[in-house]
């Protein structure tokens, strides 16, 4: 039977009132604006005119923009790593360890003769491999992902230092073809940030688009609805500890390339910026969901207070602080102007 | 200096023979004196215009910091202005301030120990734009848009040898070292080299060993590191430090480990190892020239400025105890009149 | 127990038989939650699936979504074929659907990914068609006369709608002919209104040839839409009749493994006379707006009305629990200062809360810990807790309360939804409060606790409690309240006191209030 | 009224059977002794054993204790910092930074010729002042506390640069009375030891015999439960975060005290080690709740490897690899043991 064909309760009036119809654009879009989904936009903004007064000459000038890009986009795609598992409800803080890693690999390969591209797959495949460890880890021993990635990461550390001795590996043919792949670009924008448009989007694919993304953000929210509604939640949270090493490790290749070498500690920077980020950009755009444009929306606004703070030759605690700042402002925005609208609704 | 006190130079059978012990004797004695003469004596030769801008870019940690205070005494002698950049250490601030040197062109540059390979771009541009650019504390030699290089590998070598003469003066050729070296940096491997070459020269029969600590036990399990190896090797009881910062809370793990007669014997003092070679906690320690080594950079960018040659210099060497300390707190010149000298150097 | 089986039970399925299990058995860490249950459905009937809390019902339904593995020597068949219960991947699955207690949301989520999520899994589909989705949902609530933003996570929606998503998930796409429905108790929030359109589902459903099984407390329902009826008891088939046979008391009888009746007439309180313990004016809220009300000491108040009228809201607003602002006064004894809900005052008062999952109990903790969390002060001196005192403190209660659990310090998720509910209520009387607020206090409690709760807590008013209770079930305001408040659009549209109190006159009040309005 | 005085119900026999009578001693002991408490205990023992035999000359003695105890009584120490919130459900990341600020501050005031006691106030003080900013931004503004801690670490990393330009304090003061906080101890066993007792016994009974424990733990597991059940959550939460950084604050005196300076980064290796110790030990004992016990002895288990290994002469490379082997190892066995036991009891 269709319950679309019987109307069994026609007569009676709705219930609870249509708090915005699906005609009202208008309203929508001025919902989408709002402080509580874009907080960060506002506060984007703000900080760009301040710059641009501040320092008229070197801010607000092209350069800057590619600056900007060009230094965060591998902060951007260790935090883009890290989207997947957690709006499955995953931590994986192994990922810098897996960006090391993945760099040390490439570059150790590289020197010992491999072609660039097999280097590279050979590196992403360890980290796949990583990734699979975690994942019988977390799904299989079922220890709670933060402590075992933890654990994990403690193991990485140790194959790289077996590896490596603790020694960045450098080499003139780290300079060469292999630092194409992180310093070339279109138009001095370098490639990563094009990695960084690539991955963003696939991963708003997936998160927006597909069924995997839906059930994924489900298993997040509640586990045991999720399992209740037929949904094979243990494999998706396999998959994502395969996703987030697998993007670690094609961002530690890039680092590598970046740096031109293979530093055993590479990754571990990235660690709490990468996490702040992702954090931030869960409260923008769509509330409460990880989500790839505001992880993005969040490092950019961290590198364009930084970089803007650098150009004034601001000292050197003003970025800290600026950082900060900013984390709190984006955040209070936002929940503030939620539960501000929240009240108004109530009163309305 | 006078005749050490630390050492009973006595009659020695077994290790080293008793014309090594001298030979190393008058390494020592040489070393404890506190130089006088800045490396460079040539005059520049030309004159030096003032106001020409100078940029430094800081690593953010102690000695940088501190670096950055030097040079602009050097730029205040030429008359010049300075602009410090400040960044974290990490590959995208460092990238960001270099980018930003790049499209500021100021007359000069000085950074240190930043891999070429990060920022082999920057390096090229500067070279196109005649922008002269020294470093201190990279393995890279001079070249390619790097003009001038301070504290090279064989300096490093030089300072190893020092420190190794004085163990094996103090035990009278009949001890056992081991040097603790931070693979990560990599400039310090020479020094190590150094040390343990020499020790085994001058002392065939002693016993020299290699302990590697990974750079994140700093500050946090590297003196528990060393206590489990001194535990483990009752023989050895002197230590050996790459850098001084490893000491840091050594001598109260010795202490409670019961190991309060292990000498040790470090390099590039913080204010932390002075203190303790005051109080007796530290045996010696080689100082790090700082202003030697920024001077010489800047004497390196103002020599390039007005086309007069580069002149090779190595550093000067000075091995500072509990007798021959200063009570200068912080960062002192090596040669007392260091800022006098470059100043007749430069015709200033 | 002279129930007739009209089956059977051990026999193999006969061929108009959708389900057939035998031999179903689950234990939880040594304790049985079935044993050896037998169970049978036609073609095309409703077949209710009774027994007191903790009996095995939601197991029983969890085991047949593969949600849980049973115990070795069971069998199934749907439709002749045997079947693999553990395997929920086997295509047959589909012909089963679900409702679970506590409806198996994603509050998170919003309506249009619930129905989603479920959809998705069954045609192996990997794009999201967001229009098509949104259309469809839309479409489907409409017919099911509910209106909600389809887009707003389904945390911010009432129960009632959540009901309505989570069996519109069930049936999507559903074709009709041979198949099980199966709802566990779908009504233990519903208002009555609502129970009646469910009910034309479930007909809707039945007359496609899709035959339904159906859980619930509420006795009555049973014996409207019901043909045949399964009853659990301790974990074991008690009996499965034909419904025409039954009466009411036997079919409790049944249930509670005694003969006869226990039937409980309205208290007969009377409100202590002088000045109300409580006064309140013109309070508004979200969804109150302006309603003025007073409870005296010694008297059961029920608050009736449908959700959004300001009814549910209510109990919420006088504990001052609400996130967003009250606006108000109330003054408690006569006292001569009306004191404002606006300065963040609000009267001394024990709640207890609609939604025992998410506000009740804290699952992590145990039973006693659970009983003692309103009450920790007085346990112990100054802040230090007796571990003693504690223990005899809970058992006591447990024991008053009849709570079937293990031991006290068993996890309080061990326990069956009725008897967490009583673990809830015994937090609440603990604190001896002057006022009590009972939200949904009998949702999913079998009828011999429904019952003993009831006594309970007149028992309680007896002794000078005032007690608001805000139920959605009328049986709630039938068996307990002394005078009754009817809200509409925020305010009280009408007062029923004693007698006047029936089933009739409460449905006609909201109804009657609804021709108003309109 | 009083739930003793009325009967409703003394004719039904009572429900709640009692399973395991409190006689039965033995059988509850043997739960406490179980896998599933208490996996990490038999961890510690086997390593204990097997470094016994392995290293019988130097591992299994008075003074490898000594040097356990000694050398992780601060690691110790800031992972019970973190408990008190993380039972409320509150991360405070903040925490390693404070330390830092602490012990800077402290130094900064000895140097400064504050008196001691005096100097140990200010810190604490400071410390329980950032500890209120971190409540009003998680309890006031509303912020999730991961991120905002995160934030206010930024802050006070700013704060860290203001006051030292990220150069540490030392002084001929601090390795005099200051250092005995940390140094001095009783039998080579050194006061933070002793503090690790206090502070964990503390948290213990806080936690176990209090009512305000109790309300911290239901807080944590189920706020909104727990908030309608009349307790205060908010003002909780506000004070556990009060309590991290008071404690956190003491943390970072005894360590500036141990490092015999102020290191405005002596703080943040702590942070992973502390949060790896503080999960693994929510696993035992208390099974899902953050206890002081099970910290305390994930600490020493760690503290027991990597101390081996290091007396083992290990490679540097075999510390991380164990701290991750008994990470999984003991999470494994506690889980597994758990779920066996249910199998077993099932099939029984
Ligand atoms: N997680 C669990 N572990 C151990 N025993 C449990 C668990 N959950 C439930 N039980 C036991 O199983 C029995 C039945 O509980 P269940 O929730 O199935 O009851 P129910 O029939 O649904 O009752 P209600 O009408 O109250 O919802 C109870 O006695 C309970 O103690
Ligand atoms: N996951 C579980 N682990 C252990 N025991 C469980 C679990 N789920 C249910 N039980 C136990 O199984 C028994 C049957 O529970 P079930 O939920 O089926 O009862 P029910 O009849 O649905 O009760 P209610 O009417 O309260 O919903 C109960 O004793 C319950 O405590
Ligand atoms: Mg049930
Ligand atoms: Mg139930």
């Amino acid at each position: 039977m269709s319950p679309a064909r019987n109307g069994v309760v026609e007569e009676r009036p709705p219930v609870v009132e249509q708090r915005s119809s699906p005609g009202d654009h208008a309203a929508s879009w001025r919902r989408n604006l709002s402080f509580g989904r874009i907080g960060a936009v506002y506060v984007l903004i703000g900080m760009v005119i301040l710059f641009s007064i501040w320092i008229p000459e070197t801010f607000p000038t092209a350069a800057t923009v590619r600056q900007i890009l060009n230094n965060y986009a591998i902060t951007a795609l260790a935090a883009l790593a890290l989207i997947v598992p957690l709006s499955a409800g995953v931590f994986d803080i192994s990922t810098p360890y897996v960006m090391s890693l993945s760099g040390v690999i490439t570059a150790y390969c590289i020197v010992h003769g491999v072609p660039l591209p097999v280097a590279v797959t050979i590196a992403i495949a360890a980290s796949l491999a990583i990734g699979f460890v975690n994942a019988c880890v977390v799904v299989g021993l079922r220890i709670e992902s933060l402590i075992a990635t933890l654990a994990t990461g403690s193991l990485i550390q140790a194959l790289i230092t077996l590896v490596t001795s603790d020694i960045p590996i450098n080499d003139a043919r780290l300079t060469e073809g292999f630092s194409h792949i992180a310093q070339s670009g279109i138009g001095n924008v370098t490639l990563p940030v094009f990695y960084v448009l690539i991955v963003g989007l696939a991963i708003w694919c997936l998160q927006e688009y597909t069924t995997v993304g839906r059930r994924l953000y489900a298993t997040g929210f509640n586990k045991e609805a999720t399992r209740l509604a037929g949904v094979r939640t243990e494999r998706l949270r396999f998959f994502t500890l395969l996703t987030s090493a697998t993007l670690a490790g094609f961002t530690g290749v890039v680092l590598a390339a970046s740096l031109g070498s293979g530093t055993p500690t590479a990754g571990t920077p990235y660690l709490l910026p990468a996490f702040a980020a992702v954090f931030l950009g869960a409260t923008q755009f769509k509330e409460g969901r990880f989500n790839a444009p505001g992880t993005v929306l969040a490092v950019l606004i961290i590198g364009t207070g930084v970089t803007g703070l650098g150009l004034a030759n601001a000292p050197s605690w003003a970025g800290s602080m600026l950082t900060g700042v900013i984390l709190i402002a984006a955040l209070a925005l936002t929940g503030v102007q939620r539960r501000t609208t929240r009240t108004g609704r109530a009163k309305a | 200096g006078s005749d050490s006190s630390s050492t009973d130079g006595g009659s020695s059978t077994a290790g080293a023979s008793d014309a090594t012990i001298a030979e190393a004797q008058t390494l020592l004695d040489k070393a404890r004196t506190r130089p006088t003469q800045i490396p460079t004596q040539e005059p520049v030769g030309k004159p030096i215009p003032a106001g020409k801008t100078l940029s430094f870019i800081s690593c953010g940690n102690e000695d940088c910091t501190n670096q950055a205070k030097v040079v602009k005494q050097a730029t205040d002698i030429l008359g010049w202005k300075l602009i410090v950049h400040n960044t974290d250490g990490t590959p995208p601030t460092l990238k960001s301030a270099f980018d930003q040197v790049v499209r500021e062109q100021p007359d000069g540059l000085i950074y240190n120990a930043t891999d070429r390979s990060l920022i082999n771009s920057e390096l090229l541009e500067l070279e196109r734009l005649r922008i002269p650019a020294a470093a201190c504390c990279i393995l890279q030699k001079p070249g390619r848009g790097i003009t001038f290089v301070s504290e090279g590998p064989g300096d490093e070598i030089a300072k190893g040898k020092v420190m190794a003469a004085w163990f094996v003066v103090d035990s009278a050729g009949k001890g056992s070292t081991v040097y603790v070296d931070i693979p990560d940096f990599k400039i310090l491997a020479p020094l190590g080299d150094g040390y343990i070459d020499e020790s085994k020269r001058l002392c065939p029969d002693c016993s020299a060993e290699r302990l590697e600590i990974p750079f994140t036990s700093l500050g946090k399990d590297a003196p528990n590191r060393i206590v489990s190896y001194l535990r483990a090797h009752p023989d050895v009881k002197y230590v050996a430090l790459a850098i001084d910062q490893i000491g840091t809370g050594l001598p109260a793990a010795l202490k409670s480990a019961g190991l309060g007669d292990v000498k040790l014997i470090g390099e590039s003092p913080t204010a932390t190892s002075y203190q303790y070679i005051r109080s007796g906690l530290q045996s010696v320690t080689a100082v790090y020239d700082m202003y030697g080594d920024m001077f010489a950079q800047v004497d390196a960018v103002a020599r390039a400025l007005v086309d007069a040659p580069q002149v090779e210099s190595s550093p000067n060497v000075w091995l500072v105890d509990k007798d021959n300390i200063l009570d200068d707190e912080g960062v002192f010149p090596m040669v007392a009149d260091n800022n006098e000298q470059y100043a007749k150097v430069w015709g200033k | 127990m002279e129930m007739v089986a009209l089956s059977d039970p051990g026999s193999a399925p006969a061929a108009d038989d959708v389900l057939a299990v035998r031999g179903l058995s689950k234990t939880f860490g040594g304790t049985y939650a079935l044993r050896g249950v037998d169970l049978t459905v036609r073609a095309g009937e409703v077949h209710g699936l009774v027994g007191h809390n903790g009996s095995g019902k939601s197991t029983l339904i969890k085991l047949l979504a593969g949600f849980h593995h049973a115990d070795d020597g069971a069998q199934a068949w749907l439709d002749d074929e045997p079947f693999d219960l553990a395997d929920s991947g086997d295509a047959r699955h589909d012909r089963l659907r679900f409702v679970h207690q506590d409806l198996g949301l994603v509050l998170e989520l919003s309506a249009v990914e619930n129905l989603a999520l479920h959809a998705t899994r069954a045609h192996g589909e990997q794009r999201v068609r967001r229009a098509d989705e949104e259309r469809f949902t839309r479409e489907l609530l409409a017919r099911f006369g509910v209106e909600l933003d389809v887009h707003r996570p389904l945390g911010e929606a009432s129960p009632v709608e959540r009901t309505v998503v989570a069996i519109a998930r069930a049936l999507r796409a559903w074709e009709g002919g041979r198949g099980l429905l199966v709802l566990d108790e779908p009504t233990a929030v519903l208002p009555d209104e609502e129970v009646d359109r469910l009910f034309q589902i479930v007909a809707d459903v039945r007359a496609q040839g899709t035959s339904v099984l159906y859980v619930s407390h509420r006795l009555d329902e049973i014996f409207r839409i019901c043909d045949r009826v399964t009853v659990l008891r301790e974990g074991r088939v008690v009996a499965t009749a034909d419904v025409a046979t039954l009466t009411k008391s036997r079919l409790i009888g049944s249930i509670l493994g005694e003969e006869g009746e226990r039937e409980t007439s309205r208290p007969h309180l009377a409100a202590a006379p002088g000045l109300p313990l409580l006064e309140v004016r013109e309070l508004s809220g979200r969804y109150l707006d302006g309603a003025s009300l007073h409870i005296h000491r010694g008297e059961i108040l029920g608050l009736a009305g449908r959700p959004g009228s300001g009814r549910d809201e209510l109990p919420y607003a006088l504990a001052g629990v609400l996130p967003h602002p009250v606006a108000g006064s109330f003054r408690m004894d006569g006292d001569a200062d009306w004191r404002d809900f606006a300065h963040g005052e609000h009267p001394e008062s024990v709640l207890l809360p609609a939604d025992r999952g998410s506000e009740g109990v804290v699952r992590e903790f145990s039973v006693k810990e659970n009983l003692t969390l309103s009450v920790l002060d007085r346990l112990g001196v100054r802040g230090a807790l007796s571990r003693g005192r504690e223990s005899r403190f809970a058992a006591d209660w447990l024991t008053r309360l009849e709570v079937r659990a293990e031991t006290p310090d068993a996890p309080i998720t061990t326990l069956s939804g009725g008897n967490q509910q009583k673990v809830l209520v015994g937090r609440c009387l603990a604190q001896e409060p002057a006022l009590l607020m009972l939200c949904e206090p009998t949702a999913g409690v079998d009828v011999g606790t429904r019952h003993a709760l009831y006594e309970l807590i007149a028992r309680q008013a007896a002794e000078g409690l005032a007690v608001l209770v805000s139920s959605t079930d009328a049986d709630d305001l039938l068996a307990m309240c002394t005078r009754v408040l009817v809200f509409d659009h925020g305010t009280v549209v009408r007062e029923l006191t004693g007698s006047a109190i029936t089933e009739h006159a409460l449905v006609h009040a909201m109804e009657e209030d609804e021709e108003e309005q309109s």
